[in-house]
Protein backbone atom coordinates (compact mmCIF):
# COMPACT_ATOMS: atom_id res chain seq x y z
CA UNK A 1 0.00 0.00 0.00
CA UNK A 2 1.49 3.26 -1.19
CA UNK A 3 -0.49 6.67 0.01
CA UNK A 4 0.83 10.09 -1.06
CA UNK A 5 -1.77 12.43 0.23
CA UNK A 6 -2.05 15.95 2.21
CA UNK A 7 -3.70 14.67 5.18
CA UNK A 8 -2.42 13.10 8.71
CA UNK A 9 -1.91 9.74 8.93
CA UNK A 10 -2.97 7.02 11.67
CA UNK A 11 0.22 5.18 13.10
CA UNK A 12 -2.74 2.90 14.79
CA UNK A 13 -4.60 2.50 12.04
CA UNK A 14 -1.28 1.68 9.57
CA UNK A 15 0.31 -0.71 12.33
CA UNK A 16 -3.73 -2.45 12.54
CA UNK A 17 -3.21 -3.42 8.77
CA UNK A 18 0.41 -4.48 9.30
CA UNK A 19 -0.72 -6.85 11.95
CA UNK A 20 -4.16 -8.41 10.10
CA UNK A 21 -1.91 -9.32 7.09
CA UNK A 22 -1.10 -13.09 7.62
CA UNK A 23 -0.94 -15.41 10.69
CA UNK A 24 2.33 -15.98 10.45
CA UNK A 25 4.04 -12.39 11.09
CA UNK A 26 6.17 -12.23 14.36
CA UNK A 27 7.92 -8.80 13.59
CA UNK A 28 6.58 -5.58 12.60
CA UNK A 29 8.90 -2.62 12.17
CA UNK A 30 7.27 1.35 11.74
CA UNK A 31 9.42 4.06 11.04
CA UNK A 32 7.83 7.63 11.03
CA UNK A 33 9.82 10.71 10.17
CA UNK A 34 8.46 14.48 11.93
CA UNK A 35 9.02 17.52 11.13
CA UNK A 36 11.76 18.90 13.77
CA UNK A 37 12.00 22.67 14.99
CA UNK A 38 15.45 22.54 13.87
CA UNK A 39 17.36 22.81 10.74
CA UNK A 40 20.22 19.68 10.04
CA UNK A 41 21.10 20.83 6.66
CA UNK A 42 25.15 20.40 6.54
CA UNK A 43 25.18 24.16 4.64
CA UNK A 44 23.30 25.61 7.23
CA UNK A 45 24.92 25.35 10.63
CA UNK A 46 23.77 27.87 12.29
CA UNK A 47 20.61 25.72 12.91
CA UNK A 48 17.64 28.10 11.95
CA UNK A 49 14.59 27.53 13.82
CA UNK A 50 11.92 26.04 11.19
CA UNK A 51 8.14 27.05 11.54
CA UNK A 52 6.94 25.32 9.02
CA UNK A 53 7.60 23.06 5.89
CA UNK A 54 6.16 22.85 2.26
CA UNK A 55 6.48 19.33 0.71
CA UNK A 56 6.49 19.49 -2.97
CA UNK A 57 6.82 16.06 -5.44
CA UNK A 58 6.03 14.56 -8.92
CA UNK A 59 2.83 12.81 -8.89
CA UNK A 60 2.85 9.90 -11.03
CA UNK A 61 6.89 9.91 -10.60
CA UNK A 62 6.00 9.65 -7.13
CA UNK A 63 4.25 6.58 -6.98
CA UNK A 64 5.97 4.99 -9.31
CA UNK A 65 9.71 5.03 -7.64
CA UNK A 66 8.16 4.22 -4.29
CA UNK A 67 6.43 1.48 -6.08
CA UNK A 68 9.92 0.03 -7.51
CA UNK A 69 11.79 0.90 -4.03
CA UNK A 70 9.21 -2.04 -2.62
CA UNK A 71 9.65 -4.23 -5.40
CA UNK A 72 13.74 -4.09 -4.78
CA UNK A 73 12.90 -4.50 -0.64
CA UNK A 74 10.70 -7.70 -1.34
CA UNK A 75 13.60 -9.34 -3.37
CA UNK A 76 15.70 -8.85 -0.83
CA UNK A 77 13.98 -9.73 2.06
CA UNK A 78 11.65 -12.25 3.24
CA UNK A 79 8.95 -9.94 4.54
CA UNK A 80 5.27 -10.19 3.80
CA UNK A 81 3.84 -6.35 3.08
CA UNK A 82 5.05 -3.05 3.33
CA UNK A 83 2.41 0.32 4.18
CA UNK A 84 4.43 3.41 2.78
CA UNK A 85 2.24 7.22 3.65
CA UNK A 86 4.55 10.19 2.50
CA UNK A 87 2.29 13.47 3.05
CA UNK A 88 2.53 16.41 0.60
CA UNK A 89 1.63 20.26 1.03
CA UNK A 90 2.42 22.28 4.33
CA UNK A 91 3.66 20.71 7.56
CA UNK A 92 4.51 22.21 10.93
CA UNK A 93 7.07 21.63 13.24
CA UNK A 94 6.17 17.93 15.16
CA UNK A 95 3.86 16.80 12.34
CA UNK A 96 4.13 13.30 10.55
CA UNK A 97 5.27 13.52 7.55
CA UNK A 98 6.34 10.48 6.40
CA UNK A 99 5.68 6.34 7.54
CA UNK A 100 7.10 2.93 6.81
CA UNK A 101 5.53 -0.24 8.32
CA UNK A 102 6.93 -3.57 7.36
CA UNK A 103 5.61 -6.94 8.69
CA UNK A 104 7.92 -10.45 7.97
CA UNK A 105 8.04 -13.89 9.90
CA UNK A 106 11.97 -12.65 10.97
CA UNK A 107 12.60 -9.27 12.83
CA UNK A 108 16.01 -8.70 11.01
CA UNK A 109 14.17 -8.86 7.60
CA UNK A 110 11.48 -6.26 8.99
CA UNK A 111 13.88 -4.09 9.75
CA UNK A 112 16.66 -4.30 7.37
CA UNK A 113 13.87 -3.98 5.02
CA UNK A 114 11.95 -1.14 6.96
CA UNK A 115 15.67 0.60 6.47
CA UNK A 116 16.57 0.20 2.73
CA UNK A 117 13.29 1.54 2.04
CA UNK A 118 13.46 4.83 3.87
CA UNK A 119 17.08 4.84 2.39
CA UNK A 120 16.15 4.77 -0.77
CA UNK A 121 12.97 7.04 -0.09
CA UNK A 122 15.47 9.68 1.02
CA UNK A 123 17.62 9.78 -2.61
CA UNK A 124 15.02 8.37 -5.08
CA UNK A 125 11.46 9.23 -4.54
CA UNK A 126 10.95 12.75 -6.48
CA UNK A 127 9.50 15.10 -3.05
CA UNK A 128 11.39 18.43 -2.24
CA UNK A 129 11.26 20.37 1.27
CA UNK A 130 11.21 23.94 1.19
CA UNK A 131 11.43 25.07 4.68
CA UNK A 132 10.04 28.74 6.42
CA UNK A 133 12.49 29.88 8.50
CA UNK A 134 12.30 33.30 10.48
CA UNK A 135 14.84 34.35 7.60
CA UNK A 136 12.14 33.48 4.94
CA UNK A 137 11.40 30.82 2.45
CA UNK A 138 14.20 27.98 1.79
CA UNK A 139 14.59 24.96 -0.61
CA UNK A 140 15.92 22.43 1.90
CA UNK A 141 19.41 21.07 0.30
CA UNK A 142 19.98 17.30 -0.10
CA UNK A 143 22.22 15.89 2.62
CA UNK A 144 25.45 13.78 2.00
CA UNK A 145 24.75 11.63 4.43
CA UNK A 146 21.35 10.52 3.05
CA UNK A 147 23.34 9.33 -0.14
CA UNK A 148 25.76 7.74 1.81
CA UNK A 149 23.08 5.66 3.33
CA UNK A 150 21.60 4.37 0.39
CA UNK A 151 25.07 3.58 -0.77
CA UNK A 152 25.13 0.86 1.73
CA UNK A 153 22.99 -1.25 0.31
CA UNK A 154 24.24 -1.63 -3.13
CA UNK A 155 25.21 -4.67 -4.20
CA UNK A 156 27.52 -5.41 -6.76
CA UNK B 1 6.26 16.88 -29.00
CA UNK B 2 7.85 15.93 -25.74
CA UNK B 3 6.66 17.07 -22.32
CA UNK B 4 9.12 18.66 -19.93
CA UNK B 5 8.57 19.31 -16.56
CA UNK B 6 10.63 21.36 -13.74
CA UNK B 7 10.42 21.17 -10.04
CA UNK B 8 11.33 22.76 -6.92
CA UNK B 9 14.43 24.89 -7.14
CA UNK B 10 14.78 25.13 -10.12
CA UNK B 11 11.00 25.79 -11.15
CA UNK B 12 11.31 28.75 -9.36
CA UNK B 13 14.42 29.61 -10.91
CA UNK B 14 13.15 29.39 -14.35
CA UNK B 15 9.79 30.37 -13.35
CA UNK B 16 8.18 27.62 -15.02
CA UNK B 17 6.54 24.28 -14.30
CA UNK B 18 6.45 22.77 -17.46
CA UNK B 19 6.65 23.37 -21.35
CA UNK B 20 5.96 21.37 -24.98
CA UNK B 21 8.76 21.11 -27.16
CA UNK B 22 8.71 19.96 -30.60
CA UNK B 23 10.97 16.46 -31.12
CA UNK B 24 13.78 16.69 -33.61
CA UNK B 25 17.08 14.74 -33.36
CA UNK B 26 18.00 17.60 -31.83
CA UNK B 27 17.18 16.53 -28.66
CA UNK B 28 16.68 13.15 -28.74
CA UNK B 29 19.01 12.45 -25.68
CA UNK B 30 18.84 13.90 -22.24
CA UNK B 31 22.24 15.87 -22.84
CA UNK B 32 21.80 17.27 -26.14
CA UNK B 33 17.95 18.01 -24.60
CA UNK B 34 19.98 20.06 -21.33
CA UNK B 35 22.31 21.63 -24.43
CA UNK B 36 19.11 22.71 -26.21
CA UNK B 37 17.47 24.49 -22.92
CA UNK B 38 21.11 26.02 -21.68
CA UNK B 39 21.19 27.60 -25.27
CA UNK B 40 18.24 29.86 -24.19
CA UNK B 41 20.51 32.04 -21.82
CA UNK B 42 19.34 33.57 -18.82
CA UNK B 43 17.98 32.33 -16.53
CA UNK B 44 18.42 29.06 -18.22
CA UNK B 45 21.93 28.82 -18.62
CA UNK B 46 22.45 29.43 -14.87
CA UNK B 47 19.91 26.93 -13.62
CA UNK B 48 20.89 24.23 -15.86
CA UNK B 49 24.42 24.34 -15.14
CA UNK B 50 24.29 22.77 -11.45
CA UNK B 51 26.18 20.41 -11.02
CA UNK B 52 23.24 17.97 -8.93
CA UNK B 53 21.03 18.50 -11.76
CA UNK B 54 18.89 15.45 -11.88
CA UNK B 55 16.71 13.87 -14.74
CA UNK B 56 13.96 11.60 -15.40
CA UNK B 57 12.47 10.17 -18.20
CA UNK B 58 8.81 9.21 -18.28
CA UNK B 59 8.83 8.78 -14.69
CA UNK B 60 12.20 7.00 -13.90
CA UNK B 61 15.55 8.26 -12.91
CA UNK B 62 17.63 8.79 -15.90
CA UNK B 63 21.09 9.54 -16.85
CA UNK B 64 22.44 12.16 -19.03
CA UNK B 65 22.96 9.51 -22.31
CA UNK B 66 19.51 8.54 -21.36
CA UNK B 67 17.47 8.46 -25.54
CA UNK B 68 14.35 10.60 -25.69
CA UNK B 69 11.82 9.75 -28.07
CA UNK B 70 8.95 11.60 -29.48
CA UNK B 71 6.15 11.93 -26.95
CA UNK B 72 8.32 11.42 -24.27
CA UNK B 73 7.39 12.81 -20.31
CA UNK B 74 10.96 14.50 -19.50
CA UNK B 75 11.93 15.84 -15.96
CA UNK B 76 14.33 18.40 -14.19
CA UNK B 77 14.69 18.26 -10.75
CA UNK B 78 17.37 19.16 -7.85
CA UNK B 79 18.22 16.18 -5.38
CA UNK B 80 15.06 15.20 -3.59
CA UNK B 81 14.80 16.25 0.05
CA UNK B 82 11.29 14.35 0.85
CA UNK B 83 11.39 11.42 3.74
CA UNK C 1 10.34 3.67 30.42
CA UNK C 2 10.55 -0.32 31.03
CA UNK C 3 7.38 -2.22 31.88
CA UNK C 4 6.77 -5.74 32.50
CA UNK C 5 2.85 -6.77 32.70
CA UNK C 6 0.29 -9.55 31.71
CA UNK C 7 -1.38 -6.86 29.87
CA UNK C 8 -1.47 -6.11 26.41
CA UNK C 9 -0.17 -2.89 25.26
CA UNK C 10 -1.24 -0.31 23.20
CA UNK C 11 1.42 0.62 20.23
CA UNK C 12 -0.67 4.00 19.71
CA UNK C 13 -0.20 5.33 23.46
CA UNK C 14 3.81 3.96 23.45
CA UNK C 15 4.17 6.00 19.83
CA UNK C 16 2.29 9.26 20.88
CA UNK C 17 5.00 9.68 24.03
CA UNK C 18 8.18 8.96 22.16
CA UNK C 19 6.21 11.65 19.38
CA UNK C 20 5.29 14.14 22.59
CA UNK C 21 9.53 13.55 24.38
CA UNK C 22 11.10 16.34 22.26
CA UNK C 23 10.42 18.66 19.63
CA UNK C 24 13.84 17.88 17.93
CA UNK C 25 12.51 14.17 17.84
CA UNK C 26 13.03 13.82 13.48
CA UNK C 27 12.67 10.09 13.82
CA UNK C 28 10.30 7.25 15.48
CA UNK C 29 11.11 3.61 15.25
CA UNK C 30 8.87 1.08 16.77
CA UNK C 31 9.36 -2.73 17.15
CA UNK C 32 6.56 -4.80 17.84
CA UNK C 33 6.65 -8.78 18.05
CA UNK C 34 3.78 -11.28 17.87
CA UNK C 35 2.87 -14.14 18.92
CA UNK C 36 3.13 -16.92 15.44
CA UNK C 37 1.11 -19.27 14.78
CA UNK C 38 3.46 -21.74 13.87
CA UNK C 39 7.22 -22.81 15.49
CA UNK C 40 10.37 -21.82 13.92
CA UNK C 41 12.66 -23.62 16.36
CA UNK C 42 15.52 -25.23 14.15
CA UNK C 43 15.14 -28.67 16.51
CA UNK C 44 11.71 -28.97 15.27
CA UNK C 45 11.03 -28.76 11.80
CA UNK C 46 7.80 -29.92 11.29
CA UNK C 47 6.00 -26.53 11.94
CA UNK C 48 3.78 -27.59 14.52
CA UNK C 49 0.61 -25.37 14.95
CA UNK C 50 0.89 -23.72 18.50
CA UNK C 51 -2.19 -23.07 20.04
CA UNK C 52 -0.96 -20.98 22.52
CA UNK C 53 2.45 -19.69 24.65
CA UNK C 54 3.29 -18.68 28.48
CA UNK C 55 6.17 -16.03 29.04
CA UNK C 56 7.83 -17.05 32.26
CA UNK C 57 10.65 -14.39 33.62
CA UNK C 58 12.60 -13.59 36.33
CA UNK C 59 11.24 -10.50 38.21
CA UNK C 60 14.14 -8.43 39.29
CA UNK C 61 16.84 -9.27 36.88
CA UNK C 62 14.62 -8.66 33.76
CA UNK C 63 13.86 -5.42 34.50
CA UNK C 64 18.01 -4.57 35.73
CA UNK C 65 19.20 -6.83 32.38
CA UNK C 66 16.89 -4.37 30.29
CA UNK C 67 18.08 -1.20 31.69
CA UNK C 68 21.49 -2.10 31.51
CA UNK C 69 21.13 -2.88 27.57
CA UNK C 70 18.75 0.65 27.15
CA UNK C 71 22.17 2.28 29.18
CA UNK C 72 24.62 0.36 25.93
CA UNK C 73 22.39 1.77 23.17
CA UNK C 74 22.24 4.85 24.69
CA UNK C 75 25.90 4.91 25.22
CA UNK C 76 26.48 3.93 21.82
CA UNK C 77 23.76 5.77 19.30
CA UNK C 78 22.28 9.21 19.17
CA UNK C 79 18.61 8.39 20.85
CA UNK C 80 16.25 10.48 23.29
CA UNK C 81 14.52 7.99 24.78
CA UNK C 82 12.98 4.22 24.29
CA UNK C 83 10.59 2.17 25.60
CA UNK C 84 10.50 -1.01 26.04
CA UNK C 85 7.31 -3.73 27.24
CA UNK C 86 7.46 -7.37 27.34
CA UNK C 87 4.28 -9.28 28.55
CA UNK C 88 4.41 -12.64 30.79
CA UNK C 89 1.87 -14.59 31.11
CA UNK C 90 -0.30 -16.81 29.01
CA UNK C 91 -1.05 -15.37 25.37
CA UNK C 92 -2.51 -16.47 21.88
CA UNK C 93 -1.51 -16.58 18.18
CA UNK C 94 -1.87 -13.17 16.81
CA UNK C 95 -1.28 -11.13 20.38
CA UNK C 96 1.52 -8.88 20.90
CA UNK C 97 4.32 -9.76 23.17
CA UNK C 98 6.71 -7.06 23.22
CA UNK C 99 7.74 -3.40 21.82
CA UNK C 100 10.56 -1.67 21.45
CA UNK C 101 10.03 2.31 20.73
CA UNK C 102 12.97 4.58 19.67
CA UNK C 103 13.35 8.43 19.09
CA UNK C 104 16.21 10.54 17.44
CA UNK C 105 16.93 13.26 15.15
CA UNK C 106 18.08 10.88 13.22
CA UNK C 107 16.74 7.78 11.43
CA UNK C 108 20.39 5.19 11.35
CA UNK C 109 20.56 5.79 14.93
CA UNK C 110 16.29 5.18 15.97
CA UNK C 111 16.85 1.93 13.56
CA UNK C 112 20.35 0.61 14.96
CA UNK C 113 19.63 1.46 18.59
CA UNK C 114 16.15 -0.34 18.14
CA UNK C 115 17.48 -3.42 16.64
CA UNK C 116 20.20 -3.72 19.05
CA UNK C 117 18.29 -3.43 22.17
CA UNK C 118 15.73 -6.11 20.17
CA UNK C 119 19.10 -8.75 19.49
CA UNK C 120 20.25 -7.89 23.10
CA UNK C 121 16.89 -8.60 24.44
CA UNK C 122 16.44 -12.14 23.12
CA UNK C 123 19.83 -12.81 23.88
CA UNK C 124 20.29 -11.21 27.40
CA UNK C 125 16.76 -10.79 29.10
CA UNK C 126 15.74 -13.73 31.29
CA UNK C 127 12.54 -14.91 29.37
CA UNK C 128 11.79 -18.19 28.34
CA UNK C 129 8.95 -19.22 26.43
CA UNK C 130 6.73 -22.43 26.58
CA UNK C 131 4.75 -23.94 23.62
CA UNK C 132 1.19 -25.61 23.87
CA UNK C 133 1.16 -27.30 20.65
CA UNK C 134 -1.20 -30.08 19.53
CA UNK C 135 1.05 -32.71 21.31
CA UNK C 136 1.12 -30.79 24.45
CA UNK C 137 3.79 -28.07 26.26
CA UNK C 138 6.99 -27.69 25.54
CA UNK C 139 9.85 -25.22 26.14
CA UNK C 140 11.03 -23.26 22.94
CA UNK C 141 14.96 -23.53 22.38
CA UNK C 142 16.96 -20.98 22.09
CA UNK C 143 17.99 -20.09 17.96
CA UNK C 144 21.91 -19.98 16.42
CA UNK C 145 20.60 -17.09 14.94
CA UNK C 146 19.38 -14.82 17.77
CA UNK C 147 22.79 -15.44 19.09
CA UNK C 148 24.46 -14.54 16.23
CA UNK C 149 21.92 -11.19 15.70
CA UNK C 150 23.42 -10.27 18.84
CA UNK C 151 27.00 -10.98 18.13
CA UNK C 152 26.82 -8.40 15.08
CA UNK C 153 26.90 -5.59 17.32
CA UNK C 154 30.02 -6.72 19.46
CA UNK C 155 33.21 -3.76 19.12
CA UNK C 156 36.56 -4.71 20.17
CA UNK D 1 23.51 -18.30 53.52
CA UNK D 2 22.92 -18.30 50.07
CA UNK D 3 19.21 -17.64 47.69
CA UNK D 4 19.54 -20.10 44.27
CA UNK D 5 16.79 -19.85 41.81
CA UNK D 6 16.03 -22.29 39.11
CA UNK D 7 14.11 -21.24 36.02
CA UNK D 8 12.08 -22.71 33.12
CA UNK D 9 12.73 -26.12 31.88
CA UNK D 10 15.71 -26.70 34.78
CA UNK D 11 12.99 -25.75 37.19
CA UNK D 12 10.63 -28.57 35.72
CA UNK D 13 13.64 -31.06 35.85
CA UNK D 14 14.91 -30.20 39.17
CA UNK D 15 10.97 -29.67 40.18
CA UNK D 16 12.21 -27.10 42.23
CA UNK D 17 12.46 -23.20 41.80
CA UNK D 18 14.24 -21.98 44.88
CA UNK D 19 16.42 -23.02 47.89
CA UNK D 20 18.41 -21.39 50.09
CA UNK D 21 21.95 -23.24 50.85
CA UNK D 22 24.33 -22.90 53.90
CA UNK D 23 27.99 -20.40 52.40
CA UNK D 24 30.84 -21.97 52.62
CA UNK D 25 34.11 -21.83 50.93
CA UNK D 26 33.23 -25.17 49.13
CA UNK D 27 30.74 -23.34 46.89
CA UNK D 28 32.46 -20.00 46.85
CA UNK D 29 32.78 -20.01 43.15
CA UNK D 30 30.05 -20.71 40.15
CA UNK D 31 31.77 -23.93 39.08
CA UNK D 32 32.19 -25.33 42.73
CA UNK D 33 28.61 -24.29 43.09
CA UNK D 34 27.18 -26.09 40.31
CA UNK D 35 29.89 -29.72 41.24
CA UNK D 36 27.96 -29.43 44.92
CA UNK D 37 24.41 -29.56 43.01
CA UNK D 38 25.52 -31.67 40.47
CA UNK D 39 26.78 -34.38 43.32
CA UNK D 40 23.67 -34.69 44.81
CA UNK D 41 22.94 -36.94 42.23
CA UNK D 42 19.93 -37.49 39.89
CA UNK D 43 17.70 -35.45 38.74
CA UNK D 44 20.49 -32.79 39.63
CA UNK D 45 23.14 -34.20 37.41
CA UNK D 46 21.91 -34.59 34.63
CA UNK D 47 19.49 -31.44 34.80
CA UNK D 48 22.91 -29.24 35.36
CA UNK D 49 24.65 -30.90 33.19
CA UNK D 50 24.27 -29.87 30.29
CA UNK D 51 26.61 -26.93 27.90
CA UNK D 52 24.02 -24.39 27.36
CA UNK D 53 23.11 -23.51 31.55
CA UNK D 54 23.73 -20.33 32.02
CA UNK D 55 24.00 -18.34 35.44
CA UNK D 56 23.24 -15.24 37.00
CA UNK D 57 24.89 -13.62 40.44
CA UNK D 58 22.74 -11.02 41.72
CA UNK D 59 20.60 -10.92 38.91
CA UNK D 60 23.67 -10.27 36.57
CA UNK D 61 25.05 -13.16 33.96
CA UNK D 62 27.89 -14.66 35.22
CA UNK D 63 30.45 -17.32 33.96
CA UNK D 64 31.17 -19.86 36.00
CA UNK D 65 34.44 -18.32 37.54
CA UNK D 66 32.64 -15.91 39.39
CA UNK D 67 32.68 -15.54 42.68
CA UNK D 68 30.06 -16.23 45.22
CA UNK D 69 29.50 -14.16 48.45
CA UNK D 70 27.49 -15.21 51.87
CA UNK D 71 24.17 -13.29 50.74
CA UNK D 72 24.36 -13.47 47.19
CA UNK D 73 21.17 -14.30 45.03
CA UNK D 74 22.67 -16.86 42.39
CA UNK D 75 20.36 -18.33 39.36
CA UNK D 76 20.55 -21.40 37.37
CA UNK D 77 18.50 -21.05 33.98
CA UNK D 78 18.29 -22.18 30.28
CA UNK D 79 19.49 -19.85 27.34
CA UNK D 80 16.78 -17.15 27.38
CA UNK D 81 13.98 -17.25 24.53
CA UNK D 82 11.81 -13.63 25.19
CA UNK D 83 10.90 -11.27 22.78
Amino acid sequence: MISIQQADFDLAAEYQALRADAPSIGAIVTFTGLVRDFNLVESTPENTSVQGLFLEHYPGMTEKSLAAIIETAKTRWSIINTRVVHRIGAMHPGDQIVFVGVNSAHRGDAFAACEFIMDYLKTQAPFWKKELTEEGERWVESRDTDQQAAERWKTD
Amino acid sequence: MIKILYFARLRDSLNRGEEQLEYSAAINTGEKLLSALKSRGAPWQDALDKTQLLMSVNQTMASPDASIQDGDEVAFFPPVTGG
